[in-house]
């Protein structure tokens, strides 16, 4: 991540799963271990004893790892203390504790680095800040596509391909594993001696790699949009998608790994003495979100809708990221199964 | 400060019940957290469920009703709480919404009492239910069924510092991804009401394995009729989709 | 002379007592419920037979468990499902710590103001201070129980449902529960101490105390029709053994036992009937309270029998977390044609709720008749004889202590009209 | 450094301007506040909320107070109207991208305001006299004679070489300038599209047209500038409340060229 450099090649080794599960189960001393718990696309990041509780052959998950774990849905920013002398802000304590996540999918990698964009861009954010530097990814190159998956579109996976930003890359080969570090920290922790990998492994990533890219189901024409977009914000299919379908709920960015946005709200206990400042994850699907005292910049469903799709397939311009990373929880956790693409391509015609 | 502090004169709060369980008052008297300090920091100088001191008459800083109104007398009563209240809360789902009393809303009255009485009571002047809403201007609306806690104490809250309340205004389905719940809906099918449902509750019954009933109420701008489409294509008849938009909801339903 | 409590404050719902005095007689006395009339018998009718512990539990927001349980149980029956034994635990401990919730808010919030002549608990401040902390923990620890099991609120619970549970706590939180009670004896006393404290007026009720009664345990969720006047009976006979009458001035209907007169039931009649089978910490304190082993049937001392339920119901509580387990209790219930009744303990004493279903799971007929409606036409008979025998004391004293009466049974006028 | 801890500013003096707005005059307890033309603070009071309000007057080097003008219309700003002089308030700042002043030598200046929007104008207005502007002309429209803000200083503002125009759309018994809408009083101005500069303030179909006009004169978009209002909880780019197509309104604006707002939807622009 921040400040560190892309990693030199050579700190590949493969070895059995027994014994990388060992290693992580060593790091329990030090480290919280987060890992996926759960079958196929319902499966669940939570904190593990070991690798045994973990499911690495997961598919996807409803709330996204590093969302979940970096920016929390619902903390405390600052602290007040009222008393007779008056009022005073308090700092709450910025997290410490470690943790390691395990099982970090493609997209979702690509996710962090976009929340990196927000939270340690023009203004750092302590707690992400925090959280982030205390978070060992252990990432790792997708078996399965799921029929929504669409990040071999966006380039966001199914294997991944960045050289930093994260710590460790794994491989599922067979009986072992490919280990791929990817951090300096990486390389200080890792001390397990495995087998170095022949050009015949690496043939056999590639061949995966190719096998798993064609069975994506998924196929819309990503680029482009900039101009549709522009020419047309009020697309019928928008306008009934919203009113037939839409709920306005806003579990497609909830489940976002890369949507940001959140409220802040102030909780004062009756005694009048603690006041906490919140915030707590925000969505601009709900009818509020734009409002201000003189109107709402997007009263209508439709509005919201859009804001949605263009913020994710287009709006590039923001931090130089697609706001997608293919992963296609927005379809799936939506109660009426409503797809961005699908929009996309329509409006494309 | 700008607030009421501790020297200050204690708020005084009215409570009143209209037709309902005094489920709101129970709420407030006794289930709710901040108990003590609610019983501290307000004067609460009529609460019939509480107190057998104090007037009805006011004035009052706070004046907090639950309950639908399905008698004529209720009607004048509330005009007078109002005439006599800085801020006016509706309280619980049967204030705002109907909620359980407003299910007769959609059933010839007589029909309804004559099955409940055998003979006619000369006392019995039961109307079709209506909210507070429909006579008196509100302030506010501390949501839910039993009213849930956030939104209480920011009432309580926003009057001890003479502000604005800000009550949870977005879907259940907020509360519920926050809270990490696999979805109960798209996952298992069950036909849950958060996506139209007014939060408040902390998303209650998906966090117990169970589809949201809509005790709070359907929130603004709900888009029932795609919900409904929904629920159709998970195999409920119409029948059953009627009754899941009627427990809480009867009087928008039956409009 | 004509005395009139503009309305009855401390007691749930609306209602208010009208008397009147002419040369030294009580001519007229009424208790007049004026409490709204929701119509739940009508309303029920053509919902769904799961739906019906939802709609039942917004009869009352003191007792909803006690309404959940009763309709649970009478839909249960009519529909012909047999719920688990993990379900009847959660069962029993949702209703134990409901009706030690209710009776603890019914002794300190709504009963002791009256003994210190004060209007409500928040007017005995700061002299209450240790009690209103007491109270307050007691009550989270009680609340913890019932909220634990009927997902995540006390008041209206959400996961108690036709089949069982659809979710129950875990080990973790189960462990907590228990250790909160545990570490609320102390407190469980003191408040017993305040209460059996309290000097409580002299009367005898003329009333048949009725309540359940059960093999080998303190019936709550089920058991037999008992009496101290010889009664006996299943639920399924509740229709043939209990009337209701409808009064003109009243919204609230009003039971007998068929062919005889008023009748008492709550905690009061419990202990009375139920008193070898109380625990034995329970026992103990029934004895020095006086309710054992010759009891006066002095209807003030509900609220001393109350007092004794709540130290009974938390050890009930403690030996059932004891075996609960964490597993889900729930099975699929499906519709099926049938009539069911069923009789509980509701914390105000005997609750009946009856249905008719029909095949496709509607409910085609209800009824409902709640402890107060049990109560009712006693509660009058004794304030009769309540200001009958102290008939010279001035007028303010005679509301006074009427007004007491009526709070000592505890009634809820909510239910009563429903 | 939490972004998130406000700072304690105490209330050193209040104007009431109209009926519901009101100009706090403010000190900072700890530190020496800064700002820009057109920046914004984040304002409120714990246990109330924190609003964007813009600076209406900025320290300068002969003195450390800043002001504030508000109009009470909702929660927090009802709140602060509250306040009185010792009081203390909250807030975190400076936010936001102000007035291009850097662009304003040699040129001529056109602010347009309307109503409340002359506060966040100035500032722009306290510093004319380092702007080296060719010309400088201030166009404000108000609703009637009453609620023109800050009215005993224009009478300086004009001293200092500003040409001042004023327009309400109600006027009252004696009021000697325009009536009408502001329009009305751009359409006569004498300008050079190229050599103009234009900073626009106030509700948003104000902008709209007052932009339009300024497009007529063939003032290319680039050179038009107007502060923008979104919803705002953080103000700082993270909360995402006031996003408009890419940007951040907190961040990137307030103020934007006309530019670079063209082509996002969701706004009367
Ligand atoms: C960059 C900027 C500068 C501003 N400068 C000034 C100024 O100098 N003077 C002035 O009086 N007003 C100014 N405003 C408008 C001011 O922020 C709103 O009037 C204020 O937020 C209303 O909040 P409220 O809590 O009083 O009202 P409510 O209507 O109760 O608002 C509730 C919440 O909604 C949001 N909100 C509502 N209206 C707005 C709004 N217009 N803009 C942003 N968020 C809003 C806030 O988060 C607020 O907490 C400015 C707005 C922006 C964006
Ligand atoms: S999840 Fe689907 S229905 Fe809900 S707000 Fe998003 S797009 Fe609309
Ligand atoms: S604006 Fe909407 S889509 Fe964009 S980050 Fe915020 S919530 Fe996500
Ligand atoms: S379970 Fe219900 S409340 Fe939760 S996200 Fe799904 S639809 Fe919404």
């Amino acid at each position: 991540m921040t400040g560190e450099n892309v990693f030199q090649k050579n700190y590949e080794v493969l070895i059995c799963k027994e014994l990388f599960a060992g290693w992580v189960e060593g790091l329990r001393d030090d480290f919280k271990l987060i890992g996926p718990v759960g079958d196929g696309v319902n499966a669940e990041f939570r904190e593990i004893a070991s690798l045994k509780e973990a499911n690495l052959d997961y598919q996807s998950t409803m709330l996204p790892p590093g969302k979940a774990y970096l920016f929390k849905p619902l903390e405390e920013i600052v602290l007040f203390n009222a008393g007779p002398g008056g009022v005073a802000a308090e700092e709450p304590p910025i997290p410490v504790q470690k943790q390691v996540l395990i099982g970090v999918h493609a997209c979702d990698t690509h996710a962090v680095f976009y929340l990196d964009k927000v939270f340690l861009g023009a203004f750092t954010d302590p707690f992400y800040k925090a959280r982030r530097e205390n978070t060992f990814i252990i990432s790792l190159n997708c078996k399965t596509v799921t029929d929504l998956c669409f990040c071999h579109l966006i380039g966001t996976g199914p294997y991944l391909k960045a050289q930093s930003g994260y710590d460790m890359l794994l491989t599922d080969m067979g009986g072992e594993f490919l280990v791929e570090l990817k951090s300096e920290r990486s390389k200080n922790l890792f001390n397990v001696k495995g087998r170095p990998p022949e050009a015949g492994d690496w043939q056999k990533k590639d061949e995966m790699e190719t096998r798993l890219l064609k069975s994506f189901k998924k196929d819309f024409k990503a680029d482009g949009l900039r101009q549709v977009f522009l020419s047309r914000p009020g697309h019928p299919v928008l306008k009934e998608t919203a009113e037939e379908r839409c709920l306005s709920c806003a579990n497609c960015v909830m489940v976002c790994p890369t949507c940001f946005c959140h409220d802040v709200y102030d909780e004062t206990d009756l005694s009048l003495t603690r006041i906490k400042r919140m915030r707590r994850w925000d969505a601009c699907q709900d009818y509020f979100f734009a409002q201000v005292h003189g109107g709402n910049f997007r009263s209508e469903r439709q509005a919201r809708l859009r804001q949605f799709v263009f913020h994710k397939l287009d709006y590039e311009g923001q931090f130089g990221l697609k706001g997608t990373v293919g992963c296609g929880r927005c379809i799936r956790w939506c109660p009426t199964g409503i797809d961005l693409t699908e929009i996309a391509e329509e409006m494309m015609k | 400060m700008r607030f009421f502090s501790p020297g200050d004169r204690k708020p005084r709060v009215g409570f009143f019940k209209f037709s309902c369980c005094t489920g709101c008052g129970f709420q407030l008297a006794y289930f709710q957290k901040s108990l003590e300090d609610t019983l501290k920091s307000f004067d609460f100088t009529f609460f019939r469920l509480a107190s057998s001191s104090g007037t009805p008459e006011g004035p009052f800083d706070l004046a907090l009703v639950e309950g639908a109104v399905t008698e004529p007398y209720q009607i004048i009563e509330l005009k007078k709480i109002r005439a006599n209240s800085a801020v006016l809360y509706a309280v619980g789902s049967c204030a705002i919404t109907g909620g359980i009393p407003a299910i007769k809303a959609g059933v010839p009255e007589m029909e309804v009492q004559n099955k409940a009485y055998r003979t006619k009571l000369y006392g019995l002047t039961s109307l079709r239910p209506s909210v507070l809403g429909d006579y008196v201007e509100i302030d506010g609306s501390v949501r839910g069924c039993p009213p849930g806690e956030r939104d209480l104490q920011e009432a309580m809250v926003s009057v001890l510092f003479h502000r604005k309340p800000e009550f949870a205004g977005y879907s259940v389905c907020v509360e519920c991804k926050i809270k990490g719940n696999i979805c109960v809906l798209v996952a298992e099918g069950l036909p849950c009401m958060g996506p139209v449902t007014n939060a408040g509750c902390g998303a209650l019954c998906p966090s117990y394995h169970r589809a949201c009933y809509s005790c709070f109420g359907l929130m603004g701008q709900a888009n029932t009729a795609a919900l409904k489409g929904k629920f159709r294509k998970l195999g409920l008849t119409e029948d059953e989709i009627e009754r899941r938009f009627s427990l809480f909801d009867a009087l928008e339903t039956k409009k | 002379m004509k005395a009139k409590t503009g309305y009855l404050g401390r007691v749930e719902g609306e209602g208010a007592l009208e008397f009147e005095i002419h040369d030294g007689k009580l001519k007229r006395l009424k208790v007049n419920i004026w409490e709204p009339p929701r119509f739940f018998e009508g309303m029920l009718v053509g919902r769904r037979f799961d739906e019906v512990p939802d709609i039942v539990s917004r009869i009352c927001g003191i007792c909803p468990v006690s309404h959940m349980m009763t309709s649970i149980r009478a839909v249960e029956k009519a529909i012909g499902f047999e719920p688990d034994r993990g379900t009847i635990v959660a069962r029993k401990l949702m209703s134990y710590s409901q009706i030690a919730s209710s009776h603890l808010v019914h002794l300190i919030m709504l009963a002791l103001p009256d003994y210190y002549g004060k209007g409500s608990l928040m007017e005995l401040l700061p002299d209450k201070e240790v009690t209103l902390k007491k109270f307050i923990r007691l009550k989270e620890t009680f609340n913890g129980i019932t909220s634990a099991f009927g997902g995540g609120r006390a008041l209206h619970p959400v996961s108690m449902v036709v089949g069982g549970f659809t979710a129950l706590p875990n080990e973790n939180r189960i462990r907590e529960l228990r250790s909160n009670l545990l570490s609320s004896k102390d407190d469980l006393m003191d408040i017993f101490k305040t209460v059996s404290g309290l000097e409580l007026p002299d009367l005898q009720t003329g009333s048949e105390f009725v309540s359940l009664s059960a093999e080998g345990e303190y019936a709550v969720n089920e058991g037999q029709i008992v009496s101290d006047m010889g009664l006996r009976g299943k639920e399924d006979d509740y229709e043939t053994l209990f009337d209701e009458k409808e009064v003109p001035y009243s919204n609230a209907k009003k039971t007998v036992v068929r062919g005889r007169g008023p009748l008492m039931v709550g905690a009061l009649a419990r202990i009375y009937l139920q008193s070898d089978r109380l625990s034995e910490n329970a026992k103990k304190t029934a004895l020095e309270a006086g309710l054992i082993p010759d009891p006066v049937k002095n209807p003030f001392h509900n609220i001393l029998a109350q007092a004794v339920e709540i130290l009974h119901f938390a050890e009930g509580c403690q030996a059932l977390l004891e075996i609960a387990k964490p597993e889900t209790a729930y099975l699929k219930p499906e519709p099926g044609e049938g009539e069911g009744a069923a009789l509980t303990e509701a914390p105000r004493g005997l609750l009946y709720h009856s249905y008719l279903i029909d095949r496709g799971g509607i409910v085609r007929k209800a009824n409902i008749v709640t402890p107060t409606a049990h109560n009712y036409l006693g509660i009058e008979e004794n304030l009769r004889r309540l200001i009958e025998n102290n008939i010279n004391e001035p007028v303010e004293r005679l509301k006074l202590l009427a007004g007491m009466l009526i709070r000592a049974y505890d009634p809820c006028l909510s239910c009563s009209v429903h | 450094m939490n972004p998130y801890l406000p700072f304690k500013a105490g209330i050193t003096g209040i104007r009431r301007e109209t009926g519901d707005v009101r100009t706090f005059r403010l000190e900072l307890k700890n530190g020496l506040p800064s700002g820009a033309p057109g920046q914004f603070n984040m304002v409120g009071y714990p246990g109330v909320g924190e609003v964007p309000i813009s600076f209406s007057l900025l320290p300068s080097k002969d003195s450390p107070l800043f002001e504030h003008t508000v109009r009470a219309v909702g929660r927090v700003t009802d709140f602060l109207a509250g306040f009185g002089e010792g009081d203390e308030i909250f807030l975190r700042g400076p936010f936001g991208r102000g007035w291009p002043v850097n662009e304003v030598k040699g040129k001529h200046l056109v602010l347009i305001s309307g109503g409340l929007g002359l506060a966040p104008v100035r500032p722009v207005i306290q510093m004319a006299d380092q702007l080296n502007a060719k010309r400088i002309t201030l166009l404000h429209g108000a609703r009637d004679p009453e609620s023109i803000l800050f009215e005993t200083e224009l009478k300086e503002w004009r001293k200092k070489g500003i040409d001042v125009k004023l327009t309400v759309d109600e006027p009252g018994e004696g009021w000697r300038f325009h009536a009408g809408i502001i329009t009305e009083i751009i359409r006569p101005l004498k300008i050079e599209a190229a050599e103009t500069l234009a900073f626009i303030c106030g509700p948003e179909i104000m902008m709209r047209f007052s932009a339009r006009e300024l497009f007529l004169k063939n003032v290319p978009r680039s050179n038009v500038h107007v502060s923008i209002e979104r919803r705002m909880r953080c103000g700082t780019g993270l909360c995402g409340h006031c996003q408009h197509g890419i940007w951040f309104v907190c961040k990137d604006g307030p103020v934007f060229s006309y530019q670079e707002l063209s082509g996002y939807p969701d706004a009367l622009l």
